[in-house]
């Protein structure tokens, strides 16, 4: 298979300074589903960042490496360019649009299209058709849509860009299990059935592994693990770190936590 | 009761020029979270562009009309690439002062020209005899400026409402990085706002320089006289500008025409505006039309 | 200690302009604050063009000999505290004549120069500047002469009965002054029925103002402001076929304007609409053709002013604010006395035999009581798009008022 | 007796009903968890407790006073604290001040002992310090103590959240999602702070959070909303037996 | 604490008390009073002339107006464009006695301290009262509530007779123990009164940053729905910022009226509310010593810029223009160029300078 996407040894700094990606290499094969997996501050939403060209309002910049979409260097496209190749990305925290309706916020996603309106018509109630739950709801304020409705509108709304390739910040953070389930359900859905290469940052490593075809594990600014989901899926380090099952196989409980606390303060 | 309605149609017709004045404040709010105290400033820099070309140059009034619209555009986008682009993303009080610096900026540059203080007015190309209908008159000069606000006013909210770049910018406004991850060039739309305010300034500025003949300081002032308008109206909505321009002016008119020599008040006109918004915001803190937040805990 | 250094800077920095600009004879230095900008900066600007390039003539044609007289000009905008602060450094500088703008400044500062005993001529000819007053010297009839003057043609020239007459009037002490003359002139006699007093704003349109006067039946409308809002109102009026064809037509408002209401500005602002407007004043406008306009043009084109600001009355105001410091320095020389306020005040009080000047209608003269300079003023109408003399008149009334007070 | 009583709450935004019919009871020095769907209306529930939100219809009582329509700073004066879901932190401010902030209400001197701060303000404040920094010590944020908030990373964030509610020495802690967004490892860290505020401090405690894992495990207690209403309650095992919840929410493992 | 208590260095604090100490060395300390006693010696050596220590006063007086203004602005951001209302509040305070009682009634001349701090109390009342919408209104619309006051304050003082409809109203030369204070040392006297005033006022604000009642202030600013779950009353807050702001404007006000010796409402026009803003985002809002920093570098930066203008007027022609042009050509650069470039202010400089030498001996 073809890489779609290709990340060599990228390194990200902020303001000049906070050194936050140390040499980030992966690849995402066209067609596929890829995971980044990892805890809190390990880089992933930086990495995602840099490839969707969004470092800069953060005053971020990728000092070393490339990143090649598609055969083009993007390395230091800016966002819209980067849109423009193909590649797209939901935001972490959704980040739909309050205060425009839902139509209006899927609408949008199609800004960056050249071809004729009909076919923009076309791909709209494509998405209607792929989340029928938002057509019930499609004059209503985003802002009073609930946290699932919200993440299916981010989705749909990248969506309308056509892309070649779909990014997806933690799509599961604050979801109820079974919206969870749903929305998954829907990245392998349009996986399959638009044909759109998906890349998508996880911490619940359990959901994406379960979905993906290959995935990468970060932590600190690097890339410790990777390999085909299967393997990892019954890799002991992953189940005990990042998935929170022991090695006896079963769950740890919360309740056995120790604690342990100091009792002397120097002032 | 002619007296009433006289006081009914110049109260709509003020109001109509108030809300085409304040239609750039609205525009450059909505998109940017910016309020514009340099607002005045472009105005009056439209109206002598307008001048400048007609008399000076010799163009005739109507294309340098569409001219000095065409150069604010461009001067209103420049203005936000060099001041306002590296504040994105400031604390309110920082842009707000930006663009108060602004118009002192301008303002110097308008005093080194003769526009600074000298009186100009337009040379007249409408009819002078008014139109008078059952005793209620108005002048084509106005008539012509209520319906070119109209024009304006009603491309704007189409505009905003149904095409993918007016409602991007309205995205923009919602959520900056949101829109950047659709790929919408949020500088882009940046510029594109400022460019649209000044070209409805201009706008303004012609209609009003028109009205009460160029002069600096009562053209700026503009900039400061519609801020209740927009604020009543709601910072980001344009129907609200129209609503409450046309609440404003005939507040105005009918504080002059009826409290005006009575009981000892005189100028009420000009206060009258500023006492009702207060009013109003007790009770409608996001003004008449405006978004309400949408906050979850 | 950040202050006083920056201070120290500023001091040496200017007494090195200072220093640049020395030369042989005596220097006697005067100030001028004025709004340059800011409100009423269409008055004030051409005006301290007109103080500027009097003062620039007396020096390049030795008017004094090897003296020079240096004015600082200063811009204040309006703001009395600048212009309290810029007299401030003029008495520093040591000045011996002042030159001020503003009714609120001139009245701000009146104590001022009664403490100090500076002789000062200020561009405001409010007749409150004179009271409890030794040292404030108007150059020409005041804002209530004007008024009164226009009121006692109005009642003059009126066919059949009492004229209903509203004023209409700028929003500040400037504006308001000449009020409360006119109505002491009506209470003393004068047959007029003053209906309304308006202040008027900031106003597009003035359809519901003009609506009110006719309801309540004025014939005349007396302005006292600057030339916009008159501007605005005419066009108005005439939008609503109020305004009188000819002076006191039935039905129809005739506009009459003092000082500040009328010149050239008005009629580029108003245009059409400004026909038949009648304007007092006491300064000779350059569309007369005589002597004087000529002189006041040379004196533009000399020092490279544009067309606007030579045909300007401001600019003939500001040369006359100029001429009488200067008339009393020379009558000061030539008595042999020094220079300083003490004498050029003493100068002035003694100027009842006056001296005639290009700018205005009449000769300047002075006395103890009298510290108005130009007591006639000059009917002029709005004609063919310029104004033209028709009448010069002394107020009566307020020769008897002041007798009065 | 109980600490909090929550009888009947109905709350609603133009029509549309985030809670209807609610009624819970918290007992005293108990863990009780709140868990349901997203949008079932567990932080409105928050919300109406602490006053952000005042119910349409219904009551909430504590200690058998009315709070029903109180503002939030008169509930979080009766003793009632919250830590909030998004991070509602000062964070132009360190720590430190972040923590001091909470201790408004406990500091009384007058307006003039400020301003010239002598005798009362001055010890007040110093003792005040010191309170806050036995809260620091409790919660391990010694390292942080004068770094600026907003610059610190999420996880030590939610933890200054929870300590800035600890701060205002409450009865009550409401705890909304203090997990989400958190890996195992700082999950851990987090319940057995919870945990020991319970025990050690004697808090009552209500948490909202998705993970079911921890909440299974610390809770005594357990309420399951969807849609607004209280399809289930009781202890862990009782809920996770209950069919009605499987449906709507845990789903068929 | 028996360290070296003069390097900041190698210092460690015992007592929570230490550390509320204002300042924390005896370096600090001794460096501070020297700068006061300077403050007051520097008038005996040097004979800087009316005009001069005019500028001084005005510097002065704004200084205590826009430490008000970081008040409400810098500390609860609560953007105020209607201070100058405030300030003329104070002013007309005083101008309202001189009106009933007369221009040289005892209690303008002889009680004018009690005058001054009543007039800051006035200020303080109706900062309270335009503080009210604070209650419901956020951001921007808050801001138009404060410019609507500031336009109904102008419309009040220049219609009303009893304000002399905006014109001069003459204020009564006061008297201190050496008797009448006379045209000489009038701007010297008032020079150390209003050094006084301002030093009183930078210490009541010091200490009321470290008190609950200015951490309120900051705790609105940074989250005010944060600041109500913490018990405070953020509407009260708020309201609390305003009479705060009000009463340092109050006594800027009545000050200003002393100096001038006369009160007209040109003076407290929506400009001069707007330079006061300038002054204390040139000064760096929310910084104590930003709001000293400020106004004397903008009114330094308008005498410099005046003077400047004024020398090349002279050598070039259609010079009026220039100069009065560049006037407010430079205050506005000074302001974007200072919110581009250094958005904190200058006490930002000084913040930077200060930690360099906190440090000393030490580089890092």
């Amino acid at each position: 298979m073809e890489n779609l996407l290709e990340v060599n040894n990228i390194e990200v700094v902020y303001n000049d300074i906070i050194q936050v990606l140390r040499g980030v290499s992966l690849n995402v094969p066209e067609g596929s589903i890829v995971s980044l997996l990892g805890t809190n501050g390990a880089g992933k939403t930086t990495t995602l960042r840099a490839i969707s060209g969004l470092l800069k309002p953060e005053n971020g910049a990728i000092k070393e490496g490339y990143i090649k979409f598609d055969g083009t260097d993007t390395t230091q496209m800016m966002g819209t360019e980067v849109v423009r190749q193909g590649a797209v990305m939901v935001p972490e925290g959704r980040r739909v649009f309050k205060h425009l309706t839902v139509n209006e916020n899927i609408l949008v996603g199609s800004i960056t299209r050249k071809d004729s309106s009909a076919a923009i018509k076309d791909d709209l109630a494509l998405m209607y058709r792929h989340f029928p739950r938002l057509s019930k709801v499609t004059n209503r304020m985003a802002g009073y849509s609930s946290g699932g409705e919200q993440q299916m509108i981010a989705i749909a709304r990248a969506l309308m860009a056509a892309p070649k390739m779909l990014m997806l910040d933690e799509p599961s953070l604050g979801l109820a299990p079974l919206l969870v389930k749903e929305i998954f359900d829907n990245i392998q859905r349009i996986n399959k059935e638009m044909d759109t290469t998906i890349l998508v940052v996880e911490q619940n490593a359990k959901v994406a592994l379960a979905i993906s075809d290959y995935a990468y594990i970060m932590e600190s600014g690097k890339i410790v693990l990777e390999g085909p989901s299967k393997e990892l899926q019954n890799n002991p380090d992953v189940k005990e770190f990042y998935m929170g099952i022991t090695k006896g196989g079963g769950r740890k409980s919360f309740k056995d936590i120790k604690s342990y606390k100091r009792r002397k303060r120097w002032m | 009761m002619v007296y009433f309605f006289q006081i009914v149609v110049s109260g709509i017709v003020v109001g109509s020029i108030y809300a085409l004045a304040a239609l750039g404040l609205v525009l450059v709010y909505k998109s940017s979270r910016v309020a514009n105290f340099a607002h005045g400033q472009i105005i009056a820099a439209g109206a002598f562009i307008t001048y400048f070309l007609t008399v000076d140059l010799g163009v005739p009034i109507f294309f340098s009309f569409l001219a000095s619209m065409v150069i604010t555009f461009f001067l209103a986008m420049s203005v936000e690439r060099i001041f306002l682009r590296r504040l994105i993303g400031e604390p309110i009080i920082s842009v707000i002062m930006v663009t108060i610096g602004l118009a002192s900026i301008i303002d110097g540059l308008i005093y080194l020209t003769p526009f600074g203080t000298e009186n100009f007015s337009f040379p007249a190309f409408l009819p002078t005899t008014p139109l008078t209908i059952a005793g209620v008159s108005i002048s084509w000069t106005q008539l012509v400026g209520v319906i070119i606000t109209f024009i304006l006013i009603g491309g704007f909210s189409w505009f905003f409402k149904k095409s993918t770049v007016g409602i991007s910018m309205r995205a923009v406004s919602d959520d900056q990085f949101g829109s950047m991850s659709v790929g919408i060039s949020v500088p882009r739309v940046f510029g594109l706002a400022w460019a649209t305010a000044g070209l409805s300034a201009a706008a303004a500025g012609c209609i009003i320089g028109n009205i009460t003949g160029l002069n600096f300081d009562t053209l700026h002032a503009f900039g400061i006289v519609v801020f209740p308008v927009v604020i009543l109206g709601g910072l980001d909505s344009i129907m609200g500008a129209v609503v409450a321009g046309i609440i404003m002016g005939l507040i105005q008119q009918f504080a002059t025409g009826y409290l005006d020599g009575n009981w000892g008040l005189n100028g009420t006109g000009d206060v009258a505006p500023y006492i009702v918004l207060l009013i109003i915001l007790l009770f409608k803190p996001h003004g008449l039309f405006g978004i309400h937040e949408i906050e979850r805990v | 200690m950040k202050e006083t250094r920056m201070v120290r800077g500023l001091m040496v920095l200017v007494l090195l302009v200072f220093a640049v600009s020395a030369h042989a004879g005596e220097v006697y230095k005067l100030g001028f604050s004025g709004a340059i900008t800011g409100p009423t900066s269409d008055a004030g600007n051409p005006l301290s063009k007109g103080i500027e390039d009097w003062f620039k003539y007396v020096n390049d044609t030795k008017m004094l000999g090897d003296d020079k007289i240096e004015c600082t000009i200063r811009d204040d905008q309006y703001k009395t505290d600048v212009t309290k602060r810029n007299f401030e450094e003029y008495l520093d500088e040591g000045i011996v004549f002042y030159l001020n703008y503003s009714t609120g400044s001139t009245l701000g500062l009146k104590m001022d120069f009664e403490e100090e005993m500076m002789p000062t001529v200020p561009s405001s000819y409010h007749e409150g500047n004179l009271v409890n007053s030794n040292y404030i010297f108007i150059p020409v009839a005041t804002y209530s002469e004007n008024m009164v003057a226009l009121a006692e043609y109005v009642t003059k020239n009126h066919k059949g009965g009492t004229p209903k007459v509203a004023l209409f009037i700028h929003p500040s002490a400037f504006g308001r002054g000449p009020v409360d003359d006119t109505k002491k002139a009506v209470a003393a006699g004068l047959d007029m029925d003053i209906v309304e007093v308006v202040e008027h704003g900031k106003d597009l349109d003035n359809s519901a103002m003009l609506k009110r006067l006719m309801s309540k039946g004025v014939q005349y409308v007396i302005c006292h402001t600057v030339q916009s809002p008159v501007a605005t109102m005419l066009k108005d009026a005439m939008r609503l076929n109020v305004n009188a064809k000819s002076f006191g037509e039935e039905g129809k408002l005739t506009f009459l304007g003092a000082h500040y209401t009328g010149g050239a500005d008005l009629i580029a602002l108003a245009g059409d609409a400004a026909e038949g407007f009648l304007w007092t004043c006491s300064y000779n406008l350059t569309t007369e053709d005589n002597e004087k306009s000529k002189k006041q043009l040379e004196l533009a084109k000399k020092y490279g002013r544009d067309d606007k600001a030579a045909n300007s009355h401001n600019y003939a105001a500001g040369i006359l604010q100029a001429q009488i410091p200067t008339e009393a320095i020379l009558r000061a020389k030539k008595a042999g006395l020094e220079v300083n306020p003490e004498n050029l005040t003493k100068m002035l009080n003694d100027m009842a035999n006056g001296f005639d000047s290009f700018a205005t209608v009449g000769p300047v003269t002075y006395s103890k009581d009298d510290h108005v300079g130009v007591d006639v003023v000059n009917i002029y109408k709005a004609d063919g798009g310029v104004f033209k003399a028709i009448n010069s008149i002394e107020s009566e009334y307020m020769k008897k008022l002041r007798a009065g007070m | 007796m109980t600490e909090l009583k929550i009888s009947d709450v109905t709350l609603s935004f133009g029509g549309l009903k985030a809670l209807s019919d609610v009624d819970m009871t918290i007992e005293p020095g108990l863990i009780t968890s709140i868990i349901g769907p997203n949008g079932a209306g567990k932080t409105s529930m928050l919300n109406c407790i602490s006053g952000f939100y005042h119910p349409t219809q219904g009551d909430i009582f504590y200690k058998d006073k009315k709070l029903t329509h109180a503002s939030p700073h008169q509930i979080s004066n009766m003793g009632i604290a919250r830590a909030f879901q998004n991070l509602e932190l000062f964070s132009g401010l360190t720590v430190l001040d972040n923590l001091l902030l909470a201790r408004h209400q406990n500091l009384k001197y007058s307006f003039l002992h400020a301003v010239f701060f002598f005798g009362k303000a001055s010890r007040v404040e110093s003792e005040n310090r010191s309170f806050v920094e036995d809260v620091i010590d409790f919660m391990e944020l010694e390292p942080y103590r004068k770094s600026l908030v907003g610059n610190l990373s999420y996880g030590i964030q939610k933890k200054v959240e929870v300590a800035r509610a600890l701060t205002l020495a409450p009865d009550i802690l409401l705890l909304d999602e203090p997990m989400a967004g958190m890996n195992i490892e700082e999950k851990e860290d987090i319940v057995r702070f919870v945990m020991d505020i319970q025990k050690e401090r004697n808090i009552t405690v209500v948490l909202v959070e998705h993970d079911l894992g921890v909440v299974m495990d610390i809770s005594d207690r357990i309420y399951v909303l969807d849609f607004g209403e209280v399809i289930g309650s009781g202890t862990p095992e009782e809920v996770s037996q209950n069919p009605k919840v499987i449906e709507a929410y845990i789903g068929e493992e | 604490m028996s360290q070296n208590r003069w390097l900041a260095t190698g210092n460690f604090y015992t007592t929570y008390r230490e550390e509320q100490r204002t300042f924390s060395t005896h370096l600090d300390r001794t460096i501070f009073t020297l700068f006061l006693v300077l403050l007051f010696a520097w008038p005996m050596f040097f004979d800087l002339g009316n005009k001069y220590m005019f500028v001084v006063d005005n510097i002065l007086i704004a200084i205590v107006a826009v430490m008000g203004l970081n008040l409400v602005t810098g500390f609860a951001g609560l953007i105020s464009i209607g201070h100058a209302a405030f300030v003329g509040i104070g002013a007309y305070t005083v101008a309202s006695v001189c009106r009933t009682m007369g221009t040289s009634h005892e209690l303008v001349t002889h009680f004018w301290p009690l005058l001054i701090v009543l007039s800051g109390l006035m200020g303080a009342i109706f900062g309270g009262l335009v503080g009210l919408p604070a209650f419901r209104l956020k951001h921007l619309y808050l801001a138009i509530a404060t410019l609507s006051f500031q336009m109904i304050f102008q419309w009040v003082i220049n219609f009303m007779t009893f304000f002399n409809q905006g014109q001069t109203i003459s204020i009564g030369r006061v008297y201190w123990i050496t008797g009448k204070v006379g045209r000489g040392d009038h701007y010297e006297f008032w020079y150390y009164a209003i050094l006084v005033i301002v030093i009183l006022l930078g210490f009541g604000i010091r200490n009321l940053l470290k008190t609950k009642y200015g951490r309120a202030l900051v705790a609105v600013r940074d989250n005010d729905r944060a600041a109500d779950a913490m018990g405070m009353h953020p509407g009260l807050t708020k309201v609390y910022a305003f009479a705060l702001a009000g009463f340092f404007a109050g006594v800027a006000g009545a000050l200003h009226a002393y100096v001038f010796r006369g009160v007209g409402f040109e003076s407290f026009t929506l400009h001069e509310s707007v330079s006061y803003l300038a002054m204390a985002i040139v000064g760096g809002l929310g910084t104590l010593n930003g709001s000293f920093w400020g106004p004397v570098a903008i009114r330094m930066l308008d005498l410099q810029v005046e003077h400047l203008s004024e020398a090349a007027a002279s050598y070039l022609p259609q010079g009026t223009n220039l100069a009065t042009a560049s006037k407010p050509l430079t205050f506005g650069l000074v302001i974007v160029l200072f919110l581009m470039f250094e958005p904190r202010g200058i006490a930002n400089w000084w913040r930077i300078t200060k930690s360099y030498t906190k440090l000393w001996p030490f580089r890092y």
